[in-house]
């Protein structure tokens, strides 16, 4: 990463080391072919809370440290690296941001300590179909004079299982407000959806649940801003994710050896892995300038957050073809961790929005 | 009538007065049917094929083929299509029919054209092919795996990967070292052993697309009669090479749509999945975009399988076209699995449950299958190497193709 | 070419001698340098017209040999190869195709010989701004009566100057219609355009010409059926001159010397004249099932002359870029060739619909 | 006020005391400018520039420099942006600021730094380099050009090829070879030679985009002063390597807009030509799509110059993301021009005449001109071998980069 602050830098080593040391991608393995329905283990996560991750972008006053979001994606990106499964992501990055930026004094004072102590663990429940597209919300939320009653379904919601509370986009008249929906509320029902990358979704189903007027947390401008934090900061789990894939094959160009000499030896390898690298610096700067509007309150931070969207989408997505590629039959098998990389990048690459989305999005910003 | 009108008109009867009609609009894997009566329609339909010749059409009439030209073959298996019936004798063969076979036609002596053929032809035997081992890849030349004289036969040690089939298979191709002293290529021999003995042991592979066919396969003081060496002593580097421009050549078709044909285009998926505007044309300009390009590669890629076919005058050679078109097949069938992945979205990336179609869940582990195209058969790295090299003329370069 | 017939290939053999021979690159070169304004040299002309080219696609009952569209593109690919200058594709192919399609027995008549032997040049006129729109003609033909009064203007007219006689694209009522438009009708000027690839090309303007109500050669569906004959030729004539740089590029390939070693044993380069010949053999099967499809009155023509154009132009547009790239300084020059093939692939790729106007109506045409 | 923003303060104030009205807004080539009072302005506010040492103003004062770090010098670029003003000493030098110079301050000895950097910092002295052979290519080091010592002079023989600016140059840097027995790159020297000498003859070299700054350039007995000889005999490769370097980072940048910054973006452009649907989005959705990957690609490489250079702390270090960011720039500045072109459709093919805006015209020629980019200052493979090698640390392949 790019001129860190010492505070950066030391917490991207504790990242580093703790992840390889304790969570490595072989935990990962374990953890998929345990079948734990919450597709994480709860050591991991109590660690990740030990070490005040949960508390990265909470403010000091509701019990974090304030850190911000680059210092998140420091964290984020050495969880990319080694696949490492958790509820962080969901919680304490977008669920955390929506409370921060949709929620009321109480709310925050509410569900921040507890986010960060690890006791609530938030999800944003935003998607109805097999697509990415915030802007049609079906599931309706009618009032009641006392508050709303939700009946509709979300799909693909990332910790869905494990989550103990949603926030909810639902249509409201013609407007979208965010609703903060406790998933023990009578009439939430959740089954797991079992993605390729082994981790944790589900689909959620509200039938006539019923929340007070209290429990509103923004409207659609504050859902655009929170889908545009989290665009950002998955784009440094991708980039981490692409990165091990990187350094995995430039590992394998430099020992596997076929027909008398190492593979990377040949120019046309050796070509490719330029290409690659220099396509992961550019994603990088992407990425790395995403984080950094949010953390400056930039006016450009839609477009940087889809252009870091797309560019890490598309890096990811050759990158873990090549991993496959260029390990050869190796690669093709269970036992070698670069399925897990492909697999993994597929689903990141279709959460809040694919490349063709955030290539459409950019466009339509950049008024064309 | 034209002779090959008489001919399609004799395999149109044929084929309504044999296939079961019980079997119709089925498709090849019915070995493990558990219903009594298919089973048993299924077996008699092999053995009336088998009968006919029409398990290898192409083949001599004398080791159980048909004697059939190209032309007659091709009008064979459209005949067989129209009617909802099939020839299951190739999969049964496992690399019997595609590519062992067509070998020992052109080396094995007379001996062995007897003793192996007619099995193949008629789905009873079923081969497998130990070539690719663990520390050789790509470079198949630097293989380990020994065979030495002892008596009437070969002793056999070693390890091989990739082998398809091999724990259901009857019998193996194995290339072996024969001389160790000889430089890397000419040390070679290519020998057939029977599976079913001591010395031989497999093991499946877990793939990333789940359970696969491949096998690790160990020699462990196996056994190869002399009289199986196919082609001469220390010499099976010629041998391989005739046996992988037959397995290029069989992979040059871009994969099938599968099954009945009436599957629904991708285009028409897409329009499904991902809606259009008002003048009709797929919502996601982007995602529409690249479809319109694998959709013209796809066109692109039949039409020139038609045109080399048709300037080789009807007999499909092994040519050097196969390695541009086995790169061409495996860029089309790879980029449809991912475009109908991102099509689907999140429903395209599911693994199991109910949540998803049997659609969404076979196209992901197509996907995932499909990323094997590019590797096996010689790489799509070797490919280039051979199309710069013996296409094109290029001085040879430091990968060797 | 695939399986030619042995009259096709005859003349193949014949166009391949007659222009490597007499009109090769060298005097495309001192054309240019001439700064001639028709932009071809009358014997090249009339040494086409001797050959029969001309009447390639004309019936035999019009003084043609009526030998069809993929005989014709046997010559114009080694037209394309040389980079040949001559009305024969304007006028010959295209215009020949357009009063075979649209004309009246009358015009047949009249027209055909003549452009036969030469007296006649035709050529189309479509567009009307920079980019191919031909639902768009703003070409206004008035009724009189007795004809049609012309009043517009066409652009980046093929062989414009040199051409006796128009076919003419016009907005009648709701409705188009071609008009034969003789070049010397009153109300008719034009002005050369002095394109990259220093052909022959014209704006022209129709200021109140007036014909006959015998110059309609046709409507809208015959335009759009002639204009498919033309992208289908064009592609013949493209397919040439990328394959002639392929040629190029090969053989340096082969001599270039550098680092102690010919540059084609780099196996980076070694691949990609490989993915270069798999791009071309792919094109070459476009092209010529396009053409066959107009032989044989085929009902997917649309589909193949969009699929060859378009196939056919990405691969010239990356021949020649990799033309010059390999070949390095020396490729930059004005003294080598190369220039001249990467200034005509542009105007190729430009004429009758660019690459993105065939993909989206490939598209289109396939119901999506 | 920090140091810097006094600076800053400073700057814009000498600028506006000295930088004279009339050349607002005008750019750098105005050389060759006829109205004599504009070129009187302009000769004067050269000399006030070389008086304050800012034509190279990170060169230490004691050689016409400022002794400026790297943030004051780009201060100095930002005030006098803004104000209209520019420097056009580096363009005046030739190779002097952006190769020459650097290169003498670190291997020159002190009466080399004396005797040509002033003459460089000040515009009045313009240096071409005689590196490229015509049968050397991007294989620099098979160069043939000999220096022999005589006297005290070496006697110079050969041909250079790309030597931009030879013909209106009065200093040459050139490579040649001082020792044909040695290795490759180890008899390579590097001269300092005057171009005004009869042993010297140029040619300009007509380019594919019509007239160009590069020549042919023969050397027949030209002289050099041994004392001219920069760094050691027969280490020249050395000297030119880290040359290169300086070449690579001057060339990093995408291409500017040009001129006053007011030129509307390639949406725009697009729009114009092209129009768009009801919604606003461009009607070719083809190329939107293309366009948006541009301008995207565009936006990441300037991006990667922020990043680097602040992770650089600061100082823009000569470094291993010189190729990359070079090839980058590459890229981008041959993708916009291709994009311009089909922009403007059959408008953007034109080569002169009335028909077509300056616009239409200046964009073929940048097109044209645009594909050395790939080529000169180490071609596009070139750099992938420097990547793949120095960076990334694979074996050294057959290409040398």
């Amino acid at each position: 990463m790019a001129a860190l602050t010492e505070e950066q830098s030391m917490l991207r080593d504790q990242a580093k080391s703790w992840v390889t040391e304790q969570f490595p991608v072989q935990k990962f393995r374990e953890m998929r072919d345990s079948g734990v329905v919450a597709r994480f283990t709860p050591e991991t996560w109590q660690g990740m809370i030990e070490m005040g991750w949960t508390g990265i972008l909470v403010p000091e006053q509701y019990g974090g440290s304030g850190l911000g979001y680059l210092t998140f994606g420091v964290v984020l990106e050495e969880i990319g690296r080694q696949l490492t499964a958790s509820p962080l992501f969901a919680s304490a990055y977008v669920g955390a941001t929506a409370v921060m930026l949709g929620g009321s004094d109480d709310q925050k004072q509410a569900i921040l300590p507890k986010v960060v102590d690890g006791s609530v663990i938030l999800t944003l429940a935003v998607d109805e179909g097999p697509r990415h597209d915030p802007a049609k919300i079906a599931l309706k939320a009618e009032s009641t004079g006392s508050g709303y009653q939700l009946s509709g379904n979300k799909t693909f919601v990332v910790e869905g299982m494990a989550a103990t509370d949603f926030i909810v986009a639902a249509s409201i008249d013609d407007d979208v407000k965010l609703l903060h929906v406790p998933a023990s509320a009578d009439g939430v029902s959740r089954e797991a959806m079992s993605m390729v990358d082994s981790r944790g979704y589900a689909n959620v189903h509200f039938d006539g649940v019923e929340v007070g007027a209290e429990a509103v947390m923004g409207d659609a401008a504050v859902l655009e801003q929170v889908l545009d934090c989290a665009r950002a900061g998955i784009g440094a789990e991708m980039l981490g994710t692409a990165s091990q894939a990187f350094d995995m094959t430039l590992d394998y160009l430099k020992t596997r050896v076929q027909f008398g000499q190492v593979i990377g030896s040949f120019q046309a390898l050796g070509h490719r892995a330029a290409e690659l690298f220099g396509q992961m610096e550019l994603s990088r700067s992407c990425m790395e300038a995403a984080l950094q509007g949010i953390d400056a309150d930039a006016d450009d931070v839609s477009e940087l957050a889809s252009l870091s969207k797309a560019k890490v989408g598309d890096f990811i997505h050759e990158m873990s073809n090549q991993l496959i590629q260029i390990h050869g039959g190796i690669g093709m098998t269970d036992e070698f961790d670069a399925g897990f990389y492909l697999k993994r990048a597929r689903v990141l690459e279709a959460a809040y929005g694919n490349q063709a989305f955030h290539r459409d999005r950019y466009a339509r910003l950049l008024g064309f | 009538m034209s002779d090959l009108e008489t001919f399609r008109a004799e395999t149109k009867a044929w084929i309504e007065d044999n296939f079961p009609a019980s079997l119709k609009g089925s498709s090849m894997g019915l070995e493990g049917e558990s219903d009594e009566s298919a089973k048993a329609d299924f077996e008699s339909w092999r053995q009336r094929l088998a009968e006919k010749g029409w398990g290898a059409p192409t083949w001599p009439t004398e080791y159980g083929g048909a004697g059939a030209s190209d032309p007659e073959a091709k009008i064979i298996s459209q005949e067989m299509a129209k009617q909802g019936a099939f020839n299951p004798i190739p999969l049964m063969a496992g690399m019997g029919v595609t590519m062992v076979g067509p070998t020992v036609l052109e080396y094995g002596t007379e001996e062995q054209k007897q003793k192996h053929l007619r099995g193949i032809a008629s789905g009873e035997v079923r081969w497998c092919l130990g070539l690719s081992e663990p520390n050789a890849g790509s470079d198949l030349a630097s293989l380990q795996t020994k065979a030495e004289a002892d008596g009437d036969t070969f002793k056999i040690n070693g390890q091989k990967i990739w082998t398809s089939g091999a724990d259901i298979s009857q019998w193996c191709g194995a290339l072996v070292r024969t001389d160790s002293n000889a430089k890397k290529r000419d040390g070679i021999s290519f020998v057939m052993l029977p599976m079913d003995q001591d010395g031989v042991r497999t093991k499946p592979i877990q793939l990333i697309s789940g359970v696969s066919p491949f096998c690790e396969t160990f020699f462990d003081d196996a056994r190869a009669e002399k009289s199986d060496l196919l082609g001469p002593l220390n010499e099976g580097w010629s041998v391989v090479k005739r046996l992988l421009q037959h397995e290029r050549q069989s992979q040059t078709q871009a994969r099938p749509a599968g099954g009945g044909g009436s599957k629904p285009t991708l285009q028409e998926v897409a329009k499904g999945y991902v809606g259009t505007d008002e003048s009709g044309a797929l919502a996601d300009t982007d995602l529409r975009n690249r479809l319109t390009h694998h959709l013209m590669d796809s066109q692109a890629h039949s039409l020139t399988t038609s045109r080399i076919t048709a300037e080789a005058r009807g007999q499909v050679k092994v040519s050097a076209a196969a390695s541009i078109l086995k790169n061409s097949a495996t860029r089309i069938a790879q980029g449809k699995a991912e475009l109908t992945m991102e099509i689907m979205g999140s429903q395209g990336i599911g693994w199991d449950g109910d949540n998803f179609s049997s659609e969404e869940l076979d196209n992901v582990r197509e996907w995932l299958w499909g990323k094997a195209i590019s590797i096996y058969g010689g790489s799509y790295e070797v490919q280039n190497n051979i199309i710069s090299k013996n296409i094109l003329g290029l001085p040879e370069n430091t990968q060797k193709g």
